[in-house]
């Protein structure tokens, strides 16, 4: 076998491993739950090696896509068909092939990465779970669909795993699924991505039709803006953009190592992914979209996170306003700075979610940060790494997401002003409601029991943190030249000339955006005990605590939609076509049946009677 | 004016549905099968004017199987009316109305 | 002798071993049931396999018939044929074969009924009936899925209605039952004396039933203005097909008797007739109909396409609804039935292979999922949602294939469902534009919100207060249920197995969509 | 003229009169028995006048004719016969005295109804027809000691005797109007008419005699003697009256129309008069069947609907609806022998006839059970049975006829419907053996205890059941023969 | 000639209408009575018809047998007049309407076929040719109510014959 053969069939391999774990584990390994956690964790890892064996391997040839064998294929099997053809006929065919470009490796990079951190992390975290061997189960499968999106070629495998992705993260959301919210979250979730993929589906049924072909290689610049939107609608759902954002706070009611694994690194990512994958179809009018939804998710994640007390739906949100964020790059005709936040964003969001996850597993499954403070004694390590994820994504200079921001701001710089308004906005937020995180469960003194009795976590645990603080350091430095890679050789972007101002200046805003949030953060939540906001923003911080409400409009408008539509139809359907319907034809039949019963009233003159009567009135019929 | 076929023709048919009535509207079954002999004199009486003016003798024939046929029908009903009799002291037909709907 | 009349008539003659042995042997009836089904499943699953590529003598062990109208069955993709004069005066033959639709409707019936016969452990009283009765149907319907003469298929369909009847009513559920069964069997046989009155009216503009003879008169009759048949004879043809086989499948607004008849009927038969006898309508829909009166298509069509909306849609809305499960299923089953129709209504060779596709996935996902709320049944003595929560840790193998079920019932990937609902999409994408995106909604969302409802009451949460004491599935109870899942996702991971077979039909397909295409340009 | 041309009725006859000789030396614990004997002379006088039966129509000198019809017809007749004796026989002990005599007279009419299968003038007719009906108001009044008997007697025989008189003054018009008996002669005649002044007579006369044979047919609106005939008459009458004496009626109409009119079988209002009769009695039967609980008034009204569907094909006016009335009898025969057999036992047996008494009946005798289902599944016309075959080819002659004649969609749908109706009270029969709840209304469970039915009775049901399976099956040669026997009937198309 | 002709048919529809419909008494054997009056004249008719042996037969068998056995079970059963109470209007009414109708229609075309005007010979009523054709052309039929009188017969007996066995209510 060749080496171009290994080289096409390791990414196979990479994505057989996790399903291959998944399946032995569901079918023979429940019971043991060492030996299912094992089986899980050496697939992703053994994945993770050989992802960077092929990112290491880097060979020219981009857009390279494999086919596996064929999955479906309509029409082209009529071999001895005596009859002629017929002129109208189609022929419909998807192949399983895989992508094998510098992206899609990048992309296996950082998930097998990210998977094999959390993995490890959940060894300990959900030690005392007992659906253990089922958690691990699940997660393999994530992984399995997750970088089944990753390596598709066309836009059905990736709308199949798409799908998978969404019901993996459905099973993991609801893992503890006697927990009432945590099965609602679930739901959730899936329904609102169900919802993005109708958009998806239809747009890809619409690519066929304009282009007659799915396969992400051959796609040109001729599709109609319409279905560049309604692909947009995936990534809308997947990645949590606004409108359909209300599930991923709602989700956090899974296990925490889950939260850092899909809806920081990877799941949520996928949007962003598939935008930069599909990147040549957009119009500019659909980029001007795809821009605008991105910046006011941002924003509006962004004033969410502010108020939120629980520490992992800080997380969350700052996760939405940061995917709202590459999705603004994007639209910004920024693909590749997109991917590059992604990248860094994937490194010290993972990191703050396990580290959130450390924390609660110190605090016996506390979540709200005014129960905790003064944990950066008790857990020195867990403390130092969360901090630095918060400085990386606050953008604090020389760190990872100092430099990805900048490339976002510096598109944005360069597109729309208003967009570079809105992110420098958002980034002083950003590191506003990161330095209230910090202080407030941090810093201060313990406020509830939970927070005294906290000690350091396990080292199975820890090593996780500081590996991913080292990527969320170093990651995003221009020596490594992720950014470099990704504009150059993958979206072979040209620099434009007047990049060197919009630079500067994305460096300085981004600078002053940093300071400003930090400073003021500081100085509202030096040793505070309860949150001085309010007081201070009055309806504003309700709006914000209640999420501006969404969830609320969206149960309105669900109740009164589709629950309505549905009350109308079942009614209908019981009284109209099976009562009015059916009842009511059967009760005349039987009526009529009855009122003709009569005539045989037994006696023979009446018989006689109709006899003749009957006999007159042929009679009368045919002779005039 | 000579008496024609339509003539008897006409005798039989008013006769026929004299018998029809009294088939109808008597409820004493012995009248009632005298009605019906009525009825079959008068079909008698159509063919034996139609044989004759139609110088054939098959009408006469036939007429003959349906006297014998009449007699016969009248036997086995007067028959009957004996046994209903017997069982219910009766020869009402409004009587005769337990099977009905 | 074609394996094909082994196939139907394995069950049919075990009917009649069993009509004669004495009602004490209870064990026997059930494991000569299983033996007869089983042996039809392994005879289906052979053929499946040597159907493709195209046997010649040495290859086939049992060499194709020579017969006149050999030729025809080459042209038109027909293997493993077999005719014998049944009634000459009436040119009517024993005439069998099968193409790729016909193959792969006899591979899913004949693992539904296998699978039926398993799960027809709740039966405890009567057996001897119930089991003669199932074999009965379940060879009727084998036969009709392989039959070439168009009586013999209309025949052997009708076989199922007394027992359908009988069964409900002596071993069915819940109070209406009685309603029930009067229901189910009235409405069927309005169905089937509609499509009677079209097959005659077929049967008399070509002067026989047999359906390759036919297909092959329609194809010299197209266009041409002698000998043809009339457009408005064609109209009222498929008039008459078109509703008295939508009758029998379900087609809004004649569906109401499927829920109700499901929800009260005992599990192997719920089983079948969910899973296959109720896809005969389909089947000959696209066998016979299509093919035969194009031009009656052209009018009707868009009419189907319109009526399936109604499938779609409302009974999605329907089931979103209903608290009792069978019933939740039952209409479910009803909304699929839709995208079959609207693959059928939109005459493309792709649109008709998704709906032949979707048949397949939808005959085994109504068998296991009927087969498992059944089980259920047997177990807690109700379907009531609002009694039943919390049981996936109560009892996780049914819980898991319970939630698979309910996945590929809103159309997850990877099960077969989602490949034939794709394809249907991709079929009817470019003729019903609206109706394939309310198609997608329907599919995707509404599907999702009652699945997941179900999934969330029904196994999620914690364990009501009234929920009775259940156990789960036993070690080889499971393999039924098992057998069928596997099935689905084969299917489901690699649908180009059928896909290729649905291919050797492409004959029928192009006849039925010729018309249309001359249509279109 | 040669005996041999009337050889089976004069067997017949001679059976007859035998029987009621033998009766006076037999015991009269013996006298059941008789019924073997009676069965083996049917079957053995059959065979010889069949053997001696050359193909081709014989002599219609004397007004009878022994073609292929007459012949299918008397074998229809014989089988019909041989069943019902065997169903006397199983009644024997309801009827006290006379049981020969019943044999006797079941003689005797079978005697009239295969010389009406062959009578080719309108005295023949009339006389076939008379010894019939006479014979039947004796029969319907045998059990002189129940009321119902006697009263079902007197109906039929007063409403009966009024029709035939309707008939004989048709009789006599259209012997007026053609001069003429002889059913060839009456065409001859109605073929040089050419005034149609005196058509008008004729046809009057042919709407007059047909109505007598409606009558027989039990055709809306001469239907109304049905159910109550048919529920008062001991059981093996009334399985009589319903496949025998219906089917003289249908071979005379047929002949009567296809031979003595061919004038009228291009006359529209002939066949919107069948048609629109066709449609309203399927519907008639059908409906007031619904809520009827009364078994042998259940099959009265079942009847009622068949003659619809005889109509039905008759309307056509030509052999290919002639073959399927044919073959739809033959089907029908052992649809209804069964279903009465199964009917008689079980009513003797609990002294009721209300549809309550087949609860449990597939437990009590599986064989009855079942006849009684496969019988009802036939009647109602459902694969795999011999019903099915025969409405499928009456549909199939109707459709035929479409383009034929613009009526026919107006009764071909009403037929669909009234199928679709009758499915509910058949299917009600059926519910009622497998989980019928009883007398509910009393609250008491039905009964359980096994119930054994006569020898007679078990030949009778056997007999049945491969008839209805075998010609549900098998239909081929039963169809060959009614196709041979309505060859080059109807002069029309 | 027609003095005769119209004689005897108005006696003849005179005495019908007085069988069935009698204004002055509802008994039976008045009927008879007048039934007996209605055969005489017919058969009146029937020699103006030149029919002779007909007539000859119409009294034999009418007058002579049937009325006798009509008069012979009225008197069995001692028969009371029935009460005129007891007397649906509608079905009369209806009644007279049918038949008056029927008659109408009859009639009606009788006189619209016109054979009164078409057939006008006149035959001669020898009893000859009757009897030969009865026992040439019609010897099967003839045959046939030969069986037929035996059915009434037996029928008759069986009927009308006491049961040895106790009578017991079969229902």
């Amino acid at each position: 076998m060749s080496k171009g053969q290994i080289i096409m069939y390791l990414p196979l391999v990479v994505l057989l491993l996790p399903l291959l774990s998944a399946l032995l584990i569901l079918l023979f390994t429940k019971r043991y739950r060492q030996l299912s956690a094992g089986l899980s964790i050496g697939a992703v890892a053994l994945g993770l090696g050989i992802s960077i064996f092929l990112y290491a391997s880097q060979d020219a040839d981009h857009a390279k896509s494999d086919l596996i064998f064929t999955w479906l294929g309509i029409g082209q099997a009529d071999s001895q068909a005596l009859l002629p053809g017929a002129p109208g006929e189609q022929t419909l065919g998807f192949d399983f092939s895989i992508m094998n470009d510098p992206l899609s490796r990048l992309m296996l990079v950082v998930v097998t990465l990210v998977g094999t951190l959390v993995h490890v992390f959940s060894l300990v975290y959900m030690r005392k779970d007992k659906g253990y061997a089922r958690y691990f189960g699940a997660l393999s499968f994530f992984v399995f669909s997750m970088l089944g999106i990753v390596l598709s070629a066309n836009l059905v495998m990736m709308f199949i795993f798409w799908e998978l992705v969404g019901v993996s993260s459905y099973l993991l959301i609801s893992h503890w699924f006697e927990k009432p919210a945590a099965a609602d979250a679930g739901k959730k979730a899936f329904i609102t991505n169900r919802i993005g993929d109708v958009g998806f589906l239809l747009g890809i049924l619409l690519i066929w039709q304009q282009v007659d072909t799915v396969n992400i290689g051959s796609l040109g610049g001729q599709v109609s803006t319409l279905a560049g939107l309604l692909i947009f609608c995936g990534a809308v759902g997947k990645s949590a953009q606004f409108p359909l954002h209300v599930w991923l706070p709602d989700a956090m009611e899974g296990p925490t190592p889950v939260s850092a694994l899909i809806h920081a690194a990877t799941m949520v990512a996928a949007g962003v992914y598939m935008l930069c994958r599909v990147f040549v179809i957009f119009t500019p009018d659909a980029l001007l979209i795809i821009g605008w939804i991105g910046a006011i998710t941002a924003l509006l994640a962004a004033l969410m996170a502010v108020q939120q007390d629980d520490i992992k739906r800080i997380l969350a949100y700052s996760t939405l306003s940061q995917l709202g964020y590459m999705v603004m790059a994007v639209g910004c005709g920024g693909p590749d700075s997109a991917m590059f936040h992604l990248t860094t964003h994937a490194a010290f969001k993972a990191l703050l979610f396990l580290g959130a996850g450390a924390v609660i597993y110190a605090c016996h499954h506390e979540q709200n940060i005014w129960k905790m403070g003064d944990l950066r004694h008790r857990q020195p390590w867990t403390y130092r790494a969360f901090v630095t994820g918060a400085l990386a994504l606050a953008g604090f200079p020389l760190l990872s997401g100092f430099f990805s921001k900048d490339a976002i701001l510096m598109q944005a710089y360069l597109k729309h002003m208003p967009m570079f308004i809105i992110g420098v906005v958002v980034a002083v937020l950003t590191a506003f409601y990161m330095t209230r995180c910090v202080l407030v469960a941090f810093f201060g003194k313990a406020r509830s029991d939970q927070a005294r009795h906290a000690q350091e976590v396990p080292g199975e645990m820890l090593a996780p943190l500081i590996i991913l603080s080292i990527f969320s350091i170093v990651l995003g430095a221009p020596q490594i030249g992720l950014h470099h890679s990704l504009s150059a050789d993958i979206f072979e972007i040209k620099i434009s000339p007047d990049a060197k101002t919009a630079h500067t200046a994305a460096m300085i805003a981004g600078t002053i955006a940093a300071a400003l949030g930090i400073v003021s953060g500081w100085w509202l939540y030096k040793n505070a005990e309860t949150d001085p906001l309010p007081s201070k923003l009055g309806e504003l911080s309700r709006w914000m605590r209640n999420r501006f409400y969404f969830d609320e409009l969206y149960a309105f408008l669900n109740r009164w939609t589709q629950e309505t539509l549905s009350y109308a139809a079942a009614w209908a359907d019981r009284w109209l076509i099976a009562g009015l319907g059916v009842k009511g034809t059967s009760g005349a039949v039987d009526i009529t049946g009855c009122l003709i019963r009569l005539v045989q009233t037994g006696n023979l003159q009446t018989y006689a009677l109709l006899m003749v009567l009957g006999l007159l009135g042929i009679l009368a019929w045919i002779l005039f | 004016m000579t008496i024609g076929l339509e003539h008897y023709l006409i005798v039989s048919v008013v006769l026929f549905c004299l018998g029809l009535l009294g088939v109808i509207i008597r409820r004493n079954l012995i009248v009632m099968y005298m009605g019906l002999e009525l009825m079959l004199n008068a079909a008698n009486l159509a063919l034996v004017a139609f044989s004759h003016f139609r110088d054939n003798l098959d009408g006469q024939v036939m007429v003959f199987f349906i006297i014998t046929v009449a007699a016969a029908e009248v036997a086995v009903g007067l028959a009957l009316i004996v046994a209903l009799y017997r069982k219910r002291q009766t020869n009402d037909v409004t009587d005769l109305t337990s099977m009905k709907l | 002798m074609s394996p094909l009349t082994y196939i139907m008539g394995l069950p049919l003659a075990m009917a009649l071993i069993l009509a004669v042995v004495p009602g004490e042997k209870r064990p026997f009836f059930r494991w000569g049931a299983r033996l007869a089904t089983l042996g039809s499943l392994l005879l289906a699953i052979y053929v499946f396999s040597v159907f493709d590529p195209p046997i010649t003598d040495q290859l086939g062990t049992f060499p194709a018939q020579a017969t006149e109208g050999s030729a025809l069955e080459d042209a038109y993709g027909y293997k493993f044929t077999q005719r014998v004069e049944w009634i000459p005066t009436l040119n009517i033959h024993y005439y069998v074969g099968v193409d790729g639709i016909g193959i792969v409707m006899v591979l899913m019936a004949a693992l539904v009924a296998f699978a039926a016969t398993c799960c027809a452990q709740e039966i405890r009283t009567r057996e001897k009936e119930f089991y003669i009765l199932l074999l009965l149907m379940t060879g009727g319907i084998l036969g009709a899925f392989m039959s070439l003469d168009i009586f013999l298929m209309y025949f052997l369909h009708e076989l199922a209605l007394v027992p359908t009847f009988i069964m409900i009513g002596v071993w069915g559920r819940g109070k209406d039952k009685d309603f029930a069964a009067y229901k189910i069997t009235l409405y069927l046989s309005l169905g089937a004396l509609l499509t009677l009155a079209g097959v005659i009216m077929l049967y008399l503009q070509f002067g026989s039933f047999s359906l390759l003879n036919m297909m092959d008169h329609a194809t010299q009759f197209a266009g041409t203005e002698a000998g043809a048949f009339s457009a408005a004879e064609q109209n009222v043809i498929f008039a008459l097909l078109m509703f008295g086989l939508g009758i029998l499948v379900g087609l809004w607004p004649f569906h109401t008797w499927a829920p109700l008849g499901y929800g009260a009927a005992p599990t192997a038969t719920a089983m079948m007739h969910a899973g296959v006898i109720k896809k005969f309508g389909l089947f000959m829909l696209i066998k016979v109909a299509l093919p035969l009166a194009p031009e009656g298509a052209q009018t009707w069509l868009p009419i189907l396409a319109l009526l399936c909306l109604g499938n779609i849609l409302y009974c999605g809305l329907v089931a979103m609804r209903q608290k009792d499960l069978n019933l939740l299923i039952g209409n479910s089953s009803v909304a699929h039935m839709g995208f079959v129709f609207l693959g059928i209504a939109s005459v493309t060779t792709i649109g008709l292979t998704g709906a032949v596709m979707v048949m397949v996935a939808h005959g085994l996902l109504a068998g296991l999922a009927f087969g498992l709320s059944g089980y259920l049944y047997s177990q807690a003595r109700t379907l009531d949602m609002d009694k039943l929560q919390g049981l996936l840790a109560g009892m996780p193998f049914w819980g898991t294939l319970m939630i698979m079920a309910l996945m590929a019932g809103c159309g997850l990937p990877g099960f077969a469902n989602f490949a034939g609902e794709l394809t249907v999409f991709f079929g009817a994408w470019k003729v019903y534009p609206v109706i394939t995106t309310i198609g997608i909604w329907s599919a995707l969302v509404i599907g999702a919100v009652y699945m997941l409802r179900a999934i969330r009451t029904l196994l999620h949460g914690m364990k009501g207060e009234q929920t009775p004491e259940v156990e789960d599935l036993k070690h080889w109870q499971r393999l039924p249920y098992a057998l069928l899942i596997a099935v689905l996702l084969l299917f489901g991971f690699y649908p180009k197995l059928i896909t290729d077979k649905i291919g050797q039909s492409n004959a029928t397909f192009r006849q039925a969509t010729e018309a249309q295409a001359k249509e279109s340009e | 003229m040669d005996l041999s041309l009337v050889s089976l009725e004069i067997g017949i006859t001679l059976i007859g009169v035998a029987v009621l000789l033998v009766d006076l030396w037999t015991p009269t614990e013996r006298k059941a028995q008789l019924g073997w004997w009676v069965v083996g002379g049917l079957v053995a006088v059959f065979c010889y006048s069949f053997s001696t039966f050359n193909q081709g129509p014989g002599t219609g000198a004397l007004g009878y004719t022994k073609d292929s019809l007459a012949v299918f017809f008397q074998g229809y007749f014989v089988l019909s016969a041989i069943l019902v004796v065997l169903l006397t026989q199983s009644y024997a002990n309801r009827i006290r005295s006379g049981i020969s005599e019943l044999y006797a007279l079941i003689c005797f009419a079978l005697a009239g109804m295969s010389f009406a299968a062959g009578a080719n003038s309108l005295a023949m007719l009339f006389v076939a027809v008379e010894l019939i009906t006479i014979t039947f108001y004796v029969l319907t009044s045998f059990e002189r000691n129940r009321f119902r008997s006697l009263e079902a007697g007197v109906k039929y025989l007063i409403l009966g005797a009024a029709s035939s008189a309707i008939m004989v003054f048709g009789i006599a018009l259209i012997y007026g109007s053609t001069g003429a008996l002889d059913f060839h002669e009456i065409a001859r005649a109605t073929m040089a008419l050419n005034d149609d002044s005196i058509m008008l007579l004729y046809q009057l006369g042919v709407l007059m005699t047909l109505a007598g044979l409606f009558f027989k047919l039990a055709a809306v609106p001469f239907q109304v003697w049905v159910p109550d005939v048919y529920q008062g008459a001991p059981t093996p009458v009334t399985t009589f009256l319903s496949i025998g004496s219906k089917a003289a009626g249908i071979v005379l109409m047929i002949r009567l129309l296809a031979e003595a009119c061919p004038p009228l079988q291009h006359e529209v209002w002939l066949r919107q008069l069948l048609a629109l009769m066709a449609a309203a009695t399927i519907l008639y039967g059908s409906l007031c069947a619904l809520r009827q609980r009364n078994l042998k008034r259940l099959l009265g009204y079942s009847s009622i609907a068949s003659a619809g569907f005889v109509l039905l094909g008759l309307v056509t006016l030509n052999d290919l609806g002639a073959q399927a009335v044919l073959f739809y009898l033959a089907a029908y025969v052992f649809g209804v022998v069964g279903a009465f057999t199964v009917i008689a036992v079980v009513s003797e047996e609990s002294a009721d006839e209300d549809i309550s008494i087949l609860a449990n009946l597939h437990q009590r005798s599986p064989l009855m059970a079942t006849v009684l289902t496969l019988s009802i599944i036939s009647l109602a016309g459902i694969p795999p049975l011999a019903g099915f075959i025969g409405k499928f080819i009456l549909l199939r002659a109707a459709i035929s006829s479409l383009e034929v004649h613009p009526i026919m969609p107006w009764v071909i749908g009403p037929a669909l419907i009234g199928v679709v109706i009758s499915f509910y009270y058949y299917f009600s029969v059926i519910r009622e053996i497998f989980w019928g709840k009883g007398r509910f209304w009393k609250e008491e469970a039905p009964a359980t205890e096994p119930l054994d039915c006569p020898r007679s009775a078990e030949v009778i049901l056997l007999t049945c059941l491969f008839g209805l399976i075998g010609l549900g099956l098998f239909p081929e040669p039963i169809l060959y023969i009614a196709g041979e026997a309505t060859n080059f009937l109807f002069f029309a198309n | 000639m027609e003095i005769l002709f119209y004689i005897f048919s108005a006696l003849t529809l005179l005495c019908g209408l007085l069988v069935v419909f009698n204004p002055f008494s509802r008994n039976p054997v008045t009927s008879a009575m007048f039934l007996v009056l209605t055969i005489i004249s017919m058969s009146g008719l029937f020699v103006l018809l030149q029919a002779y042996f007909l007539a000859a037969v119409q009294i034999l068998v009418y007058a002579g047998a049937v009325i006798v056995l009509f008069l012979f079970v009225i008197m069995l059963l001692d028969v009371k007049e029935e009460e005129r109470r007891r007397y649906q209007k509608f079905g009369t009414i209806l009644g007279f309407a049918a038949v008056g109708g029927l008659a109408a229609i009859i009639i009606n075309t009788i006189h619209q076929s016109g054979v009164g005007q078409t057939l006008t010979s006149s035959g001669t009523g020898e009893t000859k040719p009757l009897g030969k054709m009865l026992f040439t052309e019609y010897l099967l039929p003839f045959e046939i109510v030969s069986v037929l009188l035996l059915v009434a017969m037996v029928g008759c007996i069986l009927l009308s014959k006491r049961d040895e066995t106790t009578e017991v209510e079969a229902e």
